[in-house]
């Protein structure tokens, strides 16, 4: 539980985001804290610095991309939301919205075939936008016929970049998908902190327990702009001020304190911790060496000797 | 065709450069609107919001119900646009990114490209691709696709590199009956400046001669026609050399006679695309130029692409992975050394 | 109704298919019959030949197209199952699967952008394995997004090539999609023809009624190989046994005798008729020219101007 | 790299040419199963069917689990190769024909090619695609899309042109950490023959030299090369020209140093490729042989290639649309007498 809100207010905190998180952190915390980083496979979408963190990044890592350092994994040839940790089980996403469905599914199958899926999840986060994907729909049917312990995340944030849901889909809600794919569904208000944390808890762990793929979908509003070029003028003003419209962070931490698992000082002194290790972590990457185009392999081959003119 | 490069980038602006190549763009799109009740436009947020870059902005708003958002579902976008065009109409779909693009991949090369043929009934649909790199845009917003839909029989595909043929071959594509990639580059949008709209005559299918020459032939597209007329530029200045550009406008069809009418004059080729190296625009064009005008080169051809890895994100990286008037320069020299 | 008979006979003595309809006579029927020529748009897939008969194809296409005639629409550039006239609304498909979804609903839209979608249908088939293709779920999505009329008969026959539906599906039933995607469903037993009649009937005019995308699924199962290369031995003989194992037309006969819709004496009437059409059909298209390679234009743009060489 | 053509193609087949080309990916596939964990296939129809072609038949009785069919959804297909290649696996993906692959598009190129350079991670998986004309199968189940895939950063792509090659480079591509795109020729399936598998220790990135020849270099690659050889073979006996055949096994990576090894033998290249004609193989061979062997050349270099239109389904158009050993023929016999 600590991990989980020291991963929400690190999130809530991290600086220099260009897609950000905001109003989602509550999901993407609660997932990112219920799966067990080293075991379990996640491929975070673009807005989930919170699930990251509570996977266990590193706030390195997120400094570094976003600050184009030369170290770190990505050194300066993928950026910022693209970054990840492959070889642990933190997918590196595309851009190409969807594409990571079937990956984290041909992750477990890998597992599968390995004997090593006992108790094994992997997990993605996509938005309402992204279900529209024909990647979407491939990935997912075909982890239900496998009956991979997948958990797909659904942020019903209410906008597609500007595109509202009535132009994204046509069914009254997004759950009612997954009975198409035989999959099991839950709802949660993804502004409810303690719902999320419950909710997407326990499909987590169903698919953990060998229940097959899991889709949550979490009803929310995007808080900012679809990227920080983007003011979310179409976002109209009803909207913002309906129950959607709510902070996550400020939710959770009144439910934190009413329910007395946290006081507010330990919350204060978290977020704290948390900007303090943010700005050492930026700090750290902004004396960091940047990439050098002289240094650099331009290499795409991972087999050296395929290089042209190696033979 | 007379010289003709009375544009401009950033920082050499004058007072006349007014309009930009997207607004071009969004000119032309207006035009079509209002002229052709044919016309409409499909793709992720191109209504209220204008685009990802604006390039439709106000179009919503002018011609209620004729700009669609569309779901983010690039190839229901392109079969959609398919099925538009065969009942009639001249649909223009915007792809966020070229890179995107790629789910479109199969109704494109597949479905519209191969209709003509397969029935004799043609599908004038016009595919907007948002193309080419910028600084920090990274492998999936970066990329130059005009190589692989160019491979495919039944497509027009056009490449842009001035205001005045973004607006003239915008509004040509979308008359003509064929499938037609429209790859506009995104470094050009805001940067590139003229005076008006008003192009030169040519049509799609024809080259321009952007800058006479005599000493060797730049053969380039897009946005790097630019680079291509910078390094010329630096080149007379620092050693007198008189390098003639021709700009490709479309790469396919592709019009080698004006290139090879060139090399006639100058002997001498380079071939410069900002796409991937292994095959494409620079190899094709290369290699029509060997098979036909071998008699006419004083050097061995030349190419300049960008490298063989996926366009980096990080601005250091990426000035180093595509070509530029430094390393067009470069060629050149090489080139004339021969 | 003389017309669906028609059709439905016709399709069952069709020669010389590759891909042959059997077991899929009554749905399709049903469907060609239940669409307007020259008014609706329709695009079969490969097992559609009643289709295409009902919707008014003549038998001639058909018989071009397999003798690979150089006259009719394909000219010998495309054959077989690939036929269309697109320009009379008859679409021409391409072999990938799916593809035609989103170009139905194009069509549709265009209508709709022309003032002329009144009283309009665009209609498809796809079978179970073509639902797990993205094109599907973009396709159908987007048409439900436009509330366009377009009808999806999804011919779920138990097998895709040799793929069984547990290999291609985890839901219960295809029709459990219908609701993820916003659109009427409707079930119907395939082999039943007057259910087929009833349900593709009603579902064709919900959706010209203004009811939007209609998703029908006909139980059936594919009383044929894939191809006529393929004899299905992995079609358990306990299926072949099981009701869809019956044969639709003997079904259809049986039911239009007992209803007293037609006596047996003009079904046989019918069936003389149809093999004689198809007859004449295949003797024609045989003395006709094949396409000949020195004649072919070789040429992919319908823009005589934009031939290489041309300026 | 000595001559190497034992092989023979429908109706010279010889008594002891016992194993077919398919035979040689089959066992490539079960050698594979049986001696590496990791393997496992996933596709179309390749369990209990044994896979539309029947390359995989047998091999889900042998290897239970292992051996998986999929959904008809080539985008998750590729997609779960990549994940699985992430966590240790060698997928081989069957395609149930290489058009199809045009589906996959995306995950190849985008996911699969960029991943090792953007993250350091490989993604050694292998995607098998039936390629390729045979009469009357179309423009949907014809496409040579070597091309395409060769133009991205990041992939491998091989075409192999004989029994042996066939097995050898696919056991050495599940065994490459990058993601190869594996072309089998579907005319060769079953009638090309051979004694045996045992190939000539060539690896993946070296071109072969198939017939020696002083007078001219075709460069081909897949079926094109029986093609060429058959096209030496007649001139030979026609006129007395020796033709030397260059097989270049993979063109990603390309090599060009046993292509311009050959030119500087023989002063004259032909390239050949069943793609189509902008771009694509031989247009990337011909400009690499300019740029570095242009002094090599006494004529103009060709190249002959598949014509600009979708692949024909009749096959009296088909036989007309892709190059074959009489259009070879004629495409030399202009060569040589430059
Ligand atoms: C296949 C594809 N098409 C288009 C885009 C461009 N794009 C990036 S984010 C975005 C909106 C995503 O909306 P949603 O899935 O709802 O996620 P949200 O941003 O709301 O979290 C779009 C259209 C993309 N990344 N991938
Ligand atoms: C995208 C795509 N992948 C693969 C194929 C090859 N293919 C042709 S028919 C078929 C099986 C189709 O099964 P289904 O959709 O159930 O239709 P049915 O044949 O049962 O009528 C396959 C896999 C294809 N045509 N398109
Ligand atoms: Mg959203
Ligand atoms: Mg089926």
């Amino acid at each position: 539980m600590e991990n989980k809100l020291s991963s929400l207010y690190k999130a809530g905190k991290i600086v220099g985001g260009v897609y950000l998180g905001r109003g989602q952190e509550a999901v993407s915390a609660a997932l990112g804290t219920a799966l067990i980083p080293g075991r379990d496979i996640f491929a975070p979408l673009i807005r989930d610095q919170a699930g990251r963190t509570g996977f266990g990044e590193d706030l390195l890592d997120c400094a570094r991309a976003y600050l184009g350092s030369a170290l770190g994994p990505m050194r300066g040839r993928d950026g910022n939301i693209h970054r990840g940790r492959p070889a642990e089980g933190m997918l590196a996403m595309i851009s190409h919205l969807g594409a990571a469905v079937s990956a984290v599914a041909g992750g477990l199958l890998a597992r599968r075939l390995q004997g090593k899926l006992a108790g094994v999840v992997g997990a993605t986060c996509i938005g309402d936008g992204a279900t529209s994907t024909g990647a979407f729909h491939e990935g997912l049917n075909a982890a239900a016929v496998e009956k991979l312990p997948l958990v797909v995340i659904v942020a019903d944030n209410q906008f597609a970049y500007s595109t509202p849901v009535t132009r994204q889909y046509a069914c009254a809600d997004l759950l009612d998908r997954a009975v198409g794919y035989g999959v099991k569904g839950h709802a949660v208000d993804g502004t409810d902190f303690l719902a999320c944390a419950k909710v997407i808890g326990d499909a987590v762990r169903d698919a953990r327990d060998g229940g097959g793929p899991q889709m949550v979908v979490a009803r929310l509003l995007r808080l900012c702009g679809h990227g920080e070029h983007d003011d979310a003028f179409y976002v109209p003003d009803l909207v913002k001020a309906g129950h959607y419209g709510r902070d996550c962070l400020a939710v959770a931490e009144q439910q934190l304190v009413e329910a007395g698992i946290m006081s507010l000082q330990e919350i204060e002194a978290f977020r704290v911790q948390a900007a303090e290790e943010v700005q050492a972590a930026v700090a750290k990457a902004q004396q960091e060496p940047l990439p050098d185009p002289f240094q650099e392999e331009w290499q795409a081959f991972a087999t050296k000797r395929l290089m042209e003119g190696a033979n | 065709m007379a010289g003709f490069c009375d544009e401009t980038i950033d920082g050499r602006s004058e007072l006349n450069m007014s309009v930009t190549y997207i607004d071009a763009i969004h000119q032309a799109m207006e035009d079509l609107l209002r002229d052709d009740p044919r016309v409409f436009l499909y793709g992720q947020d191109i209504s209220t919001f204008g685009g990802a870059f604006k390039a439709t902005k106000g179009l919503s708003e002018m011609f209620p119900g004729r700009v669609l958002d569309s779901p983010i579902s690039e190839d229901a976008m392109a079969g959609m646009a398919v099925g538009a065009a065969l009942e009639g109409m001249r649909p223009i779909v915007e792809m966020q990114f070229a890179d995107f693009s790629s789910i479109a991949f199969n109704q494109i090369v597949n479905h519209a490209a191969t209709h003509f043929y397969r029935t004799g009934v043609a599908v004038p649909l016009t595919m907007r691709l948002p193309s080419g790199g910028t600084a920090g845009s990274g492998p999936f917003h970066s990329q130059s696709m005009e190589s692989i839909y160019a491979h495919y029989p039944g497509v027009v595909v056009v490449t842009p590199a001035t205001v005045a043929d973004a607006y003239t071959m915008l509004v040509e594509a979308v008359n003509i009956d064929d499938p037609v990639i429209y790859c506009e580059h995104k470094f050009l949008y805001r940067w590139l400046k003229a005076k008006d709209f008003h192009g030169d005559g040519l049509s799609i299918g024809q080259a321009r001669i952007t800058r006479m020459g005599c000493h060797a032939t730049v053969v380039a597209y897009s946005a790097m026609v630019h680079e291509a007329v910078k390094a010329a530029e630096r080149l007379q200045k620092e050693s007198g050399w008189e390098i003639e550009v021709v700009d490709l406008r479309s790469v396919k069809p592709l019009d080698i006679d004006t290139v090879l009418a060139s090399v006639a004059r100058t002997g001498r080729i380079l071939a410069v695309g900002e796409a991937f190296p292994w095959g494409g625009v620079t190899a094709e064009v290369i290699s029509r130029v060997v098979a036909d005008g071998f008699h006419l080169l004083d050097a061995p051809p030349m190419r300049l692409n960008a490298r063989d890895t996926p366009v980096p994100y990080h601005p250091r990286l990426w000035a180093s992975h595509r070509p530029t008037s430094e390393s067009i320069c470069d060629s050149l020299k090489k080139l004339l050394s021969y």
